[in-house]
């Protein structure tokens, strides 16, 4: 697991604009794509447990990641397949995790979007929410002690920030300055729980009283957080500490596939399905001249290959039910001296 | 036939018909009904003040509820999966549990645990918390197997004026059946004997006492008595000691991790207590100290198996 | 322990403002001679473990505590034993409680400040901070929900505002608008730890963001306190939800009776010793015409009574150790029903 | 002749001059020096970037030694008492202890947990969490009884590329002294005869390796070997069932609340391996299942004194 060859470069934030914009839609049509093939899994009794999306949040994870340079670190949370595929998890190796395969970047061990692969720089969630903010917050602390010039992000939902762990992440960031992005993911609910039964005032306005900016970007405007989140990450390189932002978007499927969604008012879904964050990318693209529908089938393609090529991947070994519990050799840090993508 | 759910449900619901001082508590609890559905239909007929949706703050739902309990109601809590209690871990140890000890209040809250493994639910979801619980003085921890107990220890925990732990296996949520009686009743924090025998003992819990009742059932003409605990706080430690005294072979079969759990409290109880009535080594079943793991041929490598309470029973009764 | 008699009265919050104005000033002198007589007995060896008082601060327990109607509930915090004098504990139990003798409130099950008197409708602490700030939210959780006009209040430090519960209660008492009321109070360390190294931004400024007010008050005011907690009890009865008060003190004395305070600048501490609480109002009162030495007699004679007594007591009896972990009998509510005091 | 304090603090100065990964985090350890001084002088040696003052937040504590640990730090975690490790259970049992099985990612971060009772600490003051830790996969926990091995084995917590809860008796701070090796060195997770004898071994560690030792010096002309386990995860299981095998009689003395203490998991697996060899009930010596009060007579009824182990082994002897 702990593989550390180098893996294929990421696009760099250095990159034309223009050219991004086109990346950025690559990941999300990726995730989208991959998001509804795993269901058809999960239907077709293939993916074992649970199973969760991020449909019509596409933009949140894509933008976000794209923005970290490879030397930055991240803690990917349930929402946000696309951060993993921007890193350059191949797609392949998601659905084999997803059905529990030898294959999958756990192997087997954990299910559905906990998982990280640490070569990529990635720490995999824990269910426990936002428990990963503390985490974030302890990568950029080790950063800022060894005056490294590198940032940690993480993302955590609307419901997380009612739990302790958030506002001790907050306060710690807050006090010592440290260059980590906190990625508000406002999509309406938690599971069944809507904004007003979690928090009588937007979390964003406390970013403030813990001593850095919170900023509101509209969350279905995949280029906005990219920008936006480019932003946050200098002014922590720069030494001004951490940022706040809130993307607001909508969670447009169930919390997970079991669930109905009998609470949510239709006339909101149908209100946020208009700004689908991939259709929006696409019209503006295409707006730029882009051949969308080539961006589209060449993904497509790439998710049927990684379907099939999970598909002959092997469940794992019972025998290996026990295994690696301890690290047994040396800790190997998170993508360690090399150039993890 | 009533399920395990349903018993579950059906025990709340009387119980808050007959006092209005119990009030429920948790995440997606009211207008969806719950994780599980286990309060599916409350909101309707108790209302929000009764049915309350908390924020997602573990540690927040068990301590308003032990403010709430001291100054006169009885809440109910529900941790959406028992993995969650590690959030409220600090308030339920350190402020309810010895709240009465230092001061003599009481606080009568229930806490529900959904809790074990066996579908998928990885290392986040599957898991089985009592010994923490069963190392912490002042808290009481339940842990039904049937429909008929679950209802009646869940009325039993709610009416007790501690706080108690209500470990309720999601496994057995649509799996266990049978019939359930009607209106309120207590059940006992005792244990009881599944299937009485002579040759050897099996003690369990929870889910597991379906294994030991399906592993030993036709085992080879041995006559094997099942004792389900029932309660793991208070321990039923007379039951305990007269199975041995009976059976003079005991196999202690747990869901959880193995080391300090449950079992190993009663192993430890019946090598100190029951050393002359035993013919043989006290067998422990257990799940190895491994996080639970997502993929289900992993996830069956280390759940404790029929198969395997099978072969250390036999092994036991050849010894 | 769970008597439940019906307790001696304590001033209503209806009385006089000059009448009160002594009372304040009474146990404002009640607790300091008390836990001045309580470090002598430490320093002789009489109290065993540590020792914690909450000299110069006097004022913020008094005046809160004294704004507060016999039915509302409070949870009182290791710098606040006023309040549970103005909540009519025995003097004498109180140093029978440091000594851990039977005659103690918590019958040397717990030490120092660690108590509660169930049937004054105070809850004791636990030492981990701040836990007690959930409780508080709770007990009023059930006053809302059974519509009773009663407030729950509960104090904290400054330290106590990093950790995950004191966001956990703050957010939840926003949301459901709670009849409670959190007094942080400010008293410059939390241990040898200063406000910088605590928190970016004055946690008083958070309020705001969990949909409540904070006010500031000098902490060394006990009349100001006083006021401004009666405010907060009206808004709480009013239905118009929690309120956050942070009183501005000074902890005058070693965060323990081990602790030097080699960490604090004497500067700091010479300024605020002229802004003694006490004698702040002992002034305010002599200009009011007040004889303020014979109050001080007054209380020092019920100290010295007090110490007989409490020296008297008998220490537990070892058999009792292991009684009492679990309620045998039924469950009474904190001061349930009678005029507790 | 060097304390068990000083021994901690030497250990844990001579690996952050060894080791520039190493660094400090807890509440008052810096400018202070830590509640009980083993950090005294780490500031103005090392400075304020490894000598840490946080925020009073152990799962903040916890989960940001985390976040350094996985990006190559080596954290050492102070717990201002042990018993506040119940507020930063969830980040050290779910976040911690599973990250390594889960996703092949090490976590090595040691935290320091002053611990156990017996000066009037009180409820809060004075708990042995480590059962807690025993039953959370993935989490090592060792306890120190002697100066020499508190030094070796912080060091080896500390190297350990593992989360190490390490557990340090507070009641041994001052009264544990002894020669303490220079420099660095590693003292190995296994356990050590403290005396050897034949005719009944007491294992105990930490703090209840002295009573046991106290307690079977002169008892009777008796040959009582003392087994200091040192690590309870992972468990000398060899060293145990060798003590039991030359010995046939055991008494196992635990100061944690008995109920699925380390002592219950001791007691277990010799019922479960070495049955055989046992010639007399296993006998556990522990606190009940009690909060521990405050006042010296509750509290030393309850702690399992030189008495009880003397009275415990007396017994057993003439079984
Ligand atoms: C501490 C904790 N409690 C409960 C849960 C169960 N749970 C899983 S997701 C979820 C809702 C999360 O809402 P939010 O943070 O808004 O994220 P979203 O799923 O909307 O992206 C809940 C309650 C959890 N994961 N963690
Ligand atoms: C959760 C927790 N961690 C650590 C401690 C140890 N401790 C006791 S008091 C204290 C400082 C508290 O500071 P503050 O909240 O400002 O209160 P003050 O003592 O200044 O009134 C600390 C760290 C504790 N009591 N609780
Ligand atoms: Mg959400
Ligand atoms: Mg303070």
């Amino acid at each position: 697991m702990a593989t550390q060859e180098v893996r294929r470069p990421y696009p760099s934030p250095e990159r034309e604009a223009a050219d991004d914009g086109v990346a950025l839609l690559r990941y999300m049509l990726l995730m989208r794509f991959l998001e509804e093939r795993a269901m058809n899994l999960y239907r077709q009794g293939k993916v074992p447990g649970s199973f969760y999306d991020g449909f019509g949040q596409e933009a949140v994870s894509t933008g976000a990641a794209y923005a970290m340079a490879p030397e930055d670190r991240l803690c990917v949370l349930h929402r946000d397949l696309a951060a993993h595929l921007v890193r350059g998890v191949e797609p392949a190796r998601v659905l084999a995790q997803y059905m529990g395969r030898a294959g999958g970047i756990t192997r087997g061990r954990d299910g559905n979007v906990h998982f990280g692969d640490p070569s990529l720089g990635c720490v995999g969630m824990v269910s426990m929410l936002p428990d990963m903010m503390l985490v974030a917050t302890g990568m950029a602390m080790a950063f800022k002690l060894r005056r490294e010039p590198r940032v940690a992000l993480t993302w955590f939902g609307d419901g997380s920030t009612s739990r302790g762990d958030w506002h001790e992440a907050m306060n710690w960031a807050g006090v010592q300055r440290l260059p980590v992005i906190f990625v508000l993911e406002n999509n309406q609910y938690a599971y069944s729980t809507p904004l007003s039964k979690q928090f009588a005032v937007d979390p964003v306005q406390r970013a403030g009283a813990y001593g850095f900016p919170g900023v509101t970007v509209d969350g279905n405007d995949v280029e906005a957080v990219h920008a936006v989140t480019r932003e946050a990450r200098e002014r922590a390189l720069a030494g001004a500490g951490p940022t706040m932002i809130e993307a607001v978007t909508m969670r447009m499927h169930g919390h997970a596939a079991h669930d109905d969604m009998r609470y949510v008012p239709p006339e909101l879904l149908e209100e946020w399905s208009r700004r689908d964050p991939v259709e929006r990318q696409e019209r503006r693209l295409a707006e730029r001249g882009v051949d969308v529908e080539a961006v589209r089938n060449e993904v497509r393609a790439e998710v049927d290959r990684a379907t099939e090529e999970a598909l002959a991947m092997p469940m794992p070994e019972p025998s290996q039910a026990t295994e690696g519990v301890f690290c047994e050799g040396e800790a190997v840090p998170l993508g360690d001296g090399r150039p993890v993508r | 036939m009533t399920t395990y759910l349903e018993a579950i449900s059906d025990g709340l619901r009387e119980e808050m018909r007959a006092d209005d001082r119990v009030l429920c508590m948790g995440e997606d609890i009211a207008d969806f009904g719950g994780a599980f559905k286990v309060t599916d239909g409350f909101l309707a007929e108790f209302g929000p003040d009764r049915v309350m949706d908390t924020p997602l703050a573990e540690s927040g739902i068990v301590g308003t509820a032990i403010g709430a309990a001291v100054v006169g109601m009885r809440p109910v809590c529900e941790m959406q999966f028992a993995d969650f209690i590690a959030c409220g871990f600090d308030q339920l140890v350190n402020v309810a549990g010895k709240m009465h000890y230092r001061q003599g209040l009481a606080v009568p809250i229930t806490v529900r645990l959904p809790s074990g493994g066996g579908f998928s639910g990885g290392p986040f979801h599957s898991q089985n918390p009592e010994a923490w619980f069963m190392h912490a003085p002042g808290i009481k921890v339940v842990a039904p197997s049937t429909p008929e107990d679950a209802k009646g220890l869940l009325i039993s925990a709610i009416r007790d004026p501690n706080p108690v732990c209500f470990l309720e296996h999601k496994h057995l949520y649509r799996r266990a059946k049978g019939e359930v009686p009607a209106g309120t009743y207590e059940t006992p924090m005792t244990a009881r004997v599944a299937r009485p025998g002579e040759d050897l003992v099996v003690i369990a819990y929870g889910a597991m006492v379906h294994t030991a009742l399906e592993a030993t059932d036709d085992l080879d003409g041995a006559r094997v008595e099942v004792l389900d605990l029932r309660s793991l706080v208070p321990l039923d430690e007379a039951a305990i000691l007269d199975s041995v005294r009976r059976c003079s072979k005991v196999v202690v079969v747990d869901e959880a991790n193995r080391t300090c759990a449950a079992g190993a409290e009663v192993a430890a109880l019946i090598a100190q207590r029951a050393f002359e009535d035993l013919d043989g080594p006290v067998v422990r079943v257990a799940t190895p100290d491994v996080p639970i793991p997502f993929s289900p041929p992993l996830e069956q490598a280390v759940l404790p198996s029929v198969d395997r309470v099978k072969e250390a029973c036999r092994e036991l009764l050849e010894y």
